[in-house]
């Protein structure tokens, strides 16, 4: 379980975006599997929002690949419908904020409705939707509230943070028979990584450690993954050694990583775009003082979005949110607690 | 309207009859104390779904409410595991995990009844999006009550379905009521099959307690999709006889005359004494089919009873899929 | 129509010129790289904003869109604390914390612009509401997109007033896209106006680049919302100019000849020319409401670009009230 | 802020319903303020589901009692608009689970509305709604995400366990000039307790010791405070004193109290009928695992609904939810942890 990335990732020559690596995940899957289509605002011949489904309008054609009116809860519960008729939708939101809109259907409708017809019905269905802010997208287009769905059974959540994990994770997506809450960030679509011509899934419930590290374990997720890596090298100058580690989905979720980690360097620190209060940084928090108190040198420490909601202004949007800074100083006030 | 066959009235008065004593028998569980949760009854409304459902085929899909019981044994759930579900029980259709709001079973096409008022909408509209993005020629029917039509998710389900054409036929089931709510005070548009016009689909208001008519203008409904000519809003007028779930009487807010007047409008006893008069079918004929009904209910009952309630062991089952 | 006296043209042409040269700053500032998040900017449009709200009172309510900077100037909002707050800065009307999509003004009303399509229905209702509740003959105005009249929000909302019969009234500026969607393919029904039906209020399909047409339609519907009759549908046909926010040309998904047509009806030059050829207004009475209007945007976008950014230690205020 | 019940509740001779403490406090407020309507489905006439508004119609009438047609979405939209009007709105949803379908005009109007215009406008609007499972009503009416509106700032959360709190915290709620989601337990409805017949306010963001206890804390939320304080009794015959908490409000969220309990008993147990994951459970060990770390003399402990639908066979359903004997054997285990 609790191994770096795979080498694949390393060998890669190819290197592609993350908008890009989620299209071609959905375009070979689409191909091998004619029950797949994909409805959503803009991402058909505009290819979405983010360029998130390009070209897969102009591959598929209008009937796999659909345009709707604006509306969130019909759409996701016509996803659910589709499933239930034996098709595998992919209900793109676009905005992570507008699920909420629909998430009565996610929660009641689709969560539930393998358990309670006692495994008759399936409900193969992916959510997709970007998170996170970008460039003063300001209080109603930036919400990161991933927790919500990781609070219920039934739904499987991934979160991926680089173009090889958005690749790996929407293949496997894509061939679970269960409801996949998928989770981009509107701020990493541009960001270039790796990704290996050659097929290839990732597992959900699989971590990867991003970066290895002796004294302190960082756990974190999303767009945070790459400021903790930016902040770790720093951190690096001042002695400390940290470990990176990225969950890549909330459900199923991989403690046994992180365990390891922390009975290794008995220090977690836990970066979240997200807001701390009951958020998937106290749910890490409580997997830890639960499960492995003891290994603990010194308390458990978590660098969230600030309580407030999503400023408009650049000046408070970039102080809400954690900035490599913030994680540098905080992580090393935690590597250096000696109470 | 064309003159229906004899068989014809015979396989629809067992429908409903079978309807009928099946939440009849509900009750009087429920009443017993040995029934868990709420039952909403469909007493007074069994020519809808009776109706409705035999114009449908096997695998058409058909998704429902919270007063579903009706529309799942007329979709072809036994009575046996639907009884079985209302009892929480491991022989019901949903492993006694569902419950009488949660019946659902693959093998006829029903999507499930529902807890919550308007998704059977959506997920109806979804059913049939899927059939016709996999080139089938599946209808999907979604039953729904006065309650969800002010609802958001009924707008943009109906909008979707005539957008792109969907093969769904929407049966409103217009009872006049949501729980103690009348529909005039919940909107100012009483009526529902006006509606469809928003839409630009057809729309008509059906005698929802005359089961040949419900058959007949389903007949055209579920051809029209099957031809791929998009859906159909159905208005079905009707009331419930007894209050919105057990242990509501139902007497509070509802005027005596207008229930009786109501009762005087029973379904079974209508198409009865109308194939009487016609002579089209003898009174022994249809104590027949009661006494066929009474056994299969009786039976359905009993076993259900005797069903066990699911062993703790399982309750982490089935909470994903492999 | 009734004869337009001078000084209502000239005021309504005042109106409109600022909204149109309040965004053309915008969008030369925002191409500057110095302002942050995404505009959608409202040129063509300016007649709908500024017929409409030169019916209300002060203390009437407006409830706006992502599409909003006309709609807060038209109700009152100034232009240097409107442009203030595309900056995100703190002379802003919402302090710099909204931003282009959150424009906020209690005093003249406006109950701000929206990032979330359908909920300025909703708000506007429920303002609606509010006044009724409290007897005041206060009424509430909603604007919102073509985009949203398939929303369930839009049906729950307009469903509430027409039941209630609350004082409000629904102006659909439908400019033919959402985003690069046209309207056709979101509905089988493109009549808005005839959507009215379904709630039995009064809907009307209003000429949107006319300003003269809009205003009288919204001066008999603010009289009946005023008068306690009720809600009122308008959908204002028009077009917007630009792409749906800076950044989008706007001529990948929509022809150029549609474009020009559109251009041709400008509801500026519209109203200029007619009152020109009417003499009722002279041409230098126009320029210099021109020069005006240069005047006080000039000094509205120097007024933002000066205006600082929230310093940090206030990114905790007002997170909650007193 | 860490004092047990105010002495008031005990002298009080009355005894009321959970439901008619609600009504009492919904009664005085609205005679008070005029600026304060319901509206709901059910609410008039009916007096509500649970009878939760019993009487109100009677002596307020049809324009500030009003029934609604099945529109949740509307009905917390419109709370919304006619609170920035100048009213203070109550929207009842009656059923929490139904929430979902108006979490979107809570999340991202009623929240961030005051922060957003910078303080001009405020929106005090109660959103109430009953939360729990109570005899089999199954997976779309048992629902207990409250946790989704501790997550977000702007919201203030109650979650009153008791007669006496129920009444004291709404009219704390109808003074508040912010959104405040207010959650009753429909299983609590029918439970009797003392309230005094003097007005009196709880303020938010003060736990109540329900107990006093030395060797463990249990903080417990909604009905499972009635739970745990069973629990406490029997654990007492095991020679085990369990302090008992009940946090009252969600947000503000008193963490002074537990963590001074913590300090005294080094043992903490969390019990709660919503879902483990990022629930408030997570949250409340978050908190003491960063800020008290070292006050700890066992790993922290969480008794919460499993991980599945709610069921509705009764024998499913009353596994998933901590029971009494559930509390009993696991407070024991940890109350005897010497690792
Ligand atoms: C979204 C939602 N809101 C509220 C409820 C509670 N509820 C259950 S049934 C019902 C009334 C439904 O009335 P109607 O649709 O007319 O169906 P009927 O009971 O008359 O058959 C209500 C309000 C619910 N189940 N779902
Ligand atoms: C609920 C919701 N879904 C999606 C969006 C993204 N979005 C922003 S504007 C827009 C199009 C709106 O079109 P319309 O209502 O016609 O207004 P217009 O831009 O044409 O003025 C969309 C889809 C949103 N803001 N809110
Ligand atoms: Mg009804
Ligand atoms: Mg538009």
């Amino acid at each position: 379980m609790s191994q770096a990335e795979p080498e694949i990732s390393q060998d890669a020559q190819r290197v592609i975006t993350y908008a890009e690596a989620g299209v071609e995940a959905l375009q070979e899957e689409m191909r091998r599997d004619p029950s797949i289509f994909y409805i959503g605002q803009g991402i058909g011949p505009r290819g979405g929002n983010f360029q998130q489904s390009r070209g897969l309008w102009a591959e598929f054609g209008g009937d796999r690949v659909r345009d709707t009116p604006i509306a969130e809860r019909a759409q996701a519960g016509l996803g659910v419908g589709a499933a239930l008729a034996g098709s595998h939708p992919v209900v793109d939101i676009v905005f992570l904020d507008f699920v909420l809109e629909a998430i009565c259907e996610i929660i009641q409708q689709a969560s539930t409705i393998h358990y309670i017809s006692d495994g008759k019905f399936k409900v193969p269905l992916v959510i997709r939707a970007a998170g996170g802010g970008v460039r003063s997208t300001g209080p109603h287009h930036s919400h990161t509230f991933y927790s919500f769905f990781m609070h219920i059974p039934g739904l499987k959540v991934a979160l991926p943070s680089t173009p090889y994990d958005v690749k790996g994770l929407m293949k496997t997506a894509l061939r679970d028979q269960n409801p996949v809450v998928f989770i981009d960030h509107k701020g990493l679509y541009g960001v270039k990584g790796p990704v290996p011509k050659e097929e290839y899934l990732i597992p959900f419930g699989k971590a990867a450690i991003k970066r290895t590290g002796e004294h302190v374990t960082i756990v974190a997720l999303s767009q945070m993954v790459h400021r903790a890596l930016q902040a770790a090298t720093l951190l690096e100058k001042q002695g400390i050694s940290a470990e990176v580690i990225d969950p890549r989905t909330l459900a199923p979720f991989d403690s046994e990583t992180i365990l390891t980690s922390v009975a290794k360097t008995g220090r977690l620190v836990i970066v979240d775009e997200a807001y701390a209060a009951c958020g998937v940084s106290a749910e890490i928090a409580a997997i830890v003082a639960t499960q492995a108190l003891y290994d603990l040198d010194s308390p458990i420490h978590r660098i969230c979005a600030l309580p407030a909601p999503h400023a408009f202004s650049p000046s408070l949007d970039n102080y809400l949110i954690p900035s490599v800074d913030r994680i540098v100083s905080e992580v090393a006030r935690v590597a250096k607690d000696r109470s | 309207m064309v003159k229906p066959s004899k068989e014809l009235v015979l396989s629809l008065y067992r429908g409903m009859v079978e309807i009928r004593e099946f939440e009849m028998k509900a009750r009087e569980i429920f009443r017993s104390g040995k029934m868990p949760g709420f039952i909403h009854v469909y007493i007074g409304e069994e020519a809808i779904a009776t109706g409705i459902c035999a114009q449908l085929r096997k695998d058409d899909y058909v998704a429902s409410t919270h007063r579903g019981h009706g529309h799942a044994i007329a979709k072809g759930i036994s009575a046996r595991s639907s009884m079985a579900e209302l009892m929480g029980a491991i022989d019901g259709c949903s492993g006694g995990r569902g419950g009488t709001m949660h019946l659902y079973e693959p093998e006829v096409g029903f999507l499930g009844s529902n807890g919550v008022v308007p998704p059977g909408i959506l997920i109806a509209t979804g059913a049939a999006l899927s059939a016709k993005v996999r080139k089938s020629d599946q209808v999907a029917v979604a039953f729904f009550g006065d309650g969800a039509v002010n609802n958001g998710a009924f707008h943009e389900g109906l909008n979707f379905a005539a957008t792109w054409n969907l093969p769904v036929i929407y049966v409103c089931e217009n009872n006049l009521y949501a729980t103690e709510m009348p529909f005039e005070q919940a909107t100012k548009n009483t009526d529902v099959a006006s509606r469809a016009a928003a839409y630009k689909i057809p729309g008509y208001q059906v005698d929802g307690n005359n089961v040949l008519e419900v058959y007949e203008r389903a007949g055209e409904a579920v051809a029209r999709a099957r031809r791929g000519e998009g859906p159909t809003l159905l208005e079905c007028r009707t009331y419930r006889w007894f209050g919105h779930h057990e242990g509501d009487a139902g007497t509070s807010y509802r005027a005596k005359e207008e229930i009786a007047k109501w009762r005087e409008l029973d379904p079974v006893r209508r198409l009865r004494d109308k194939a009487l008069a016609d002579s089209l079918v003898t009174a022994e004929e249809f104590a027949q089919v009661d006494r066929d009904v009474e056994k299969v209910i009786n039976d359905a009952a009993e076993y259900a009873l005797k069903s066990p309630q699911p062993d703790v062991s399982t309750a982490l089952d089935h909470v994903f899929s492999n």
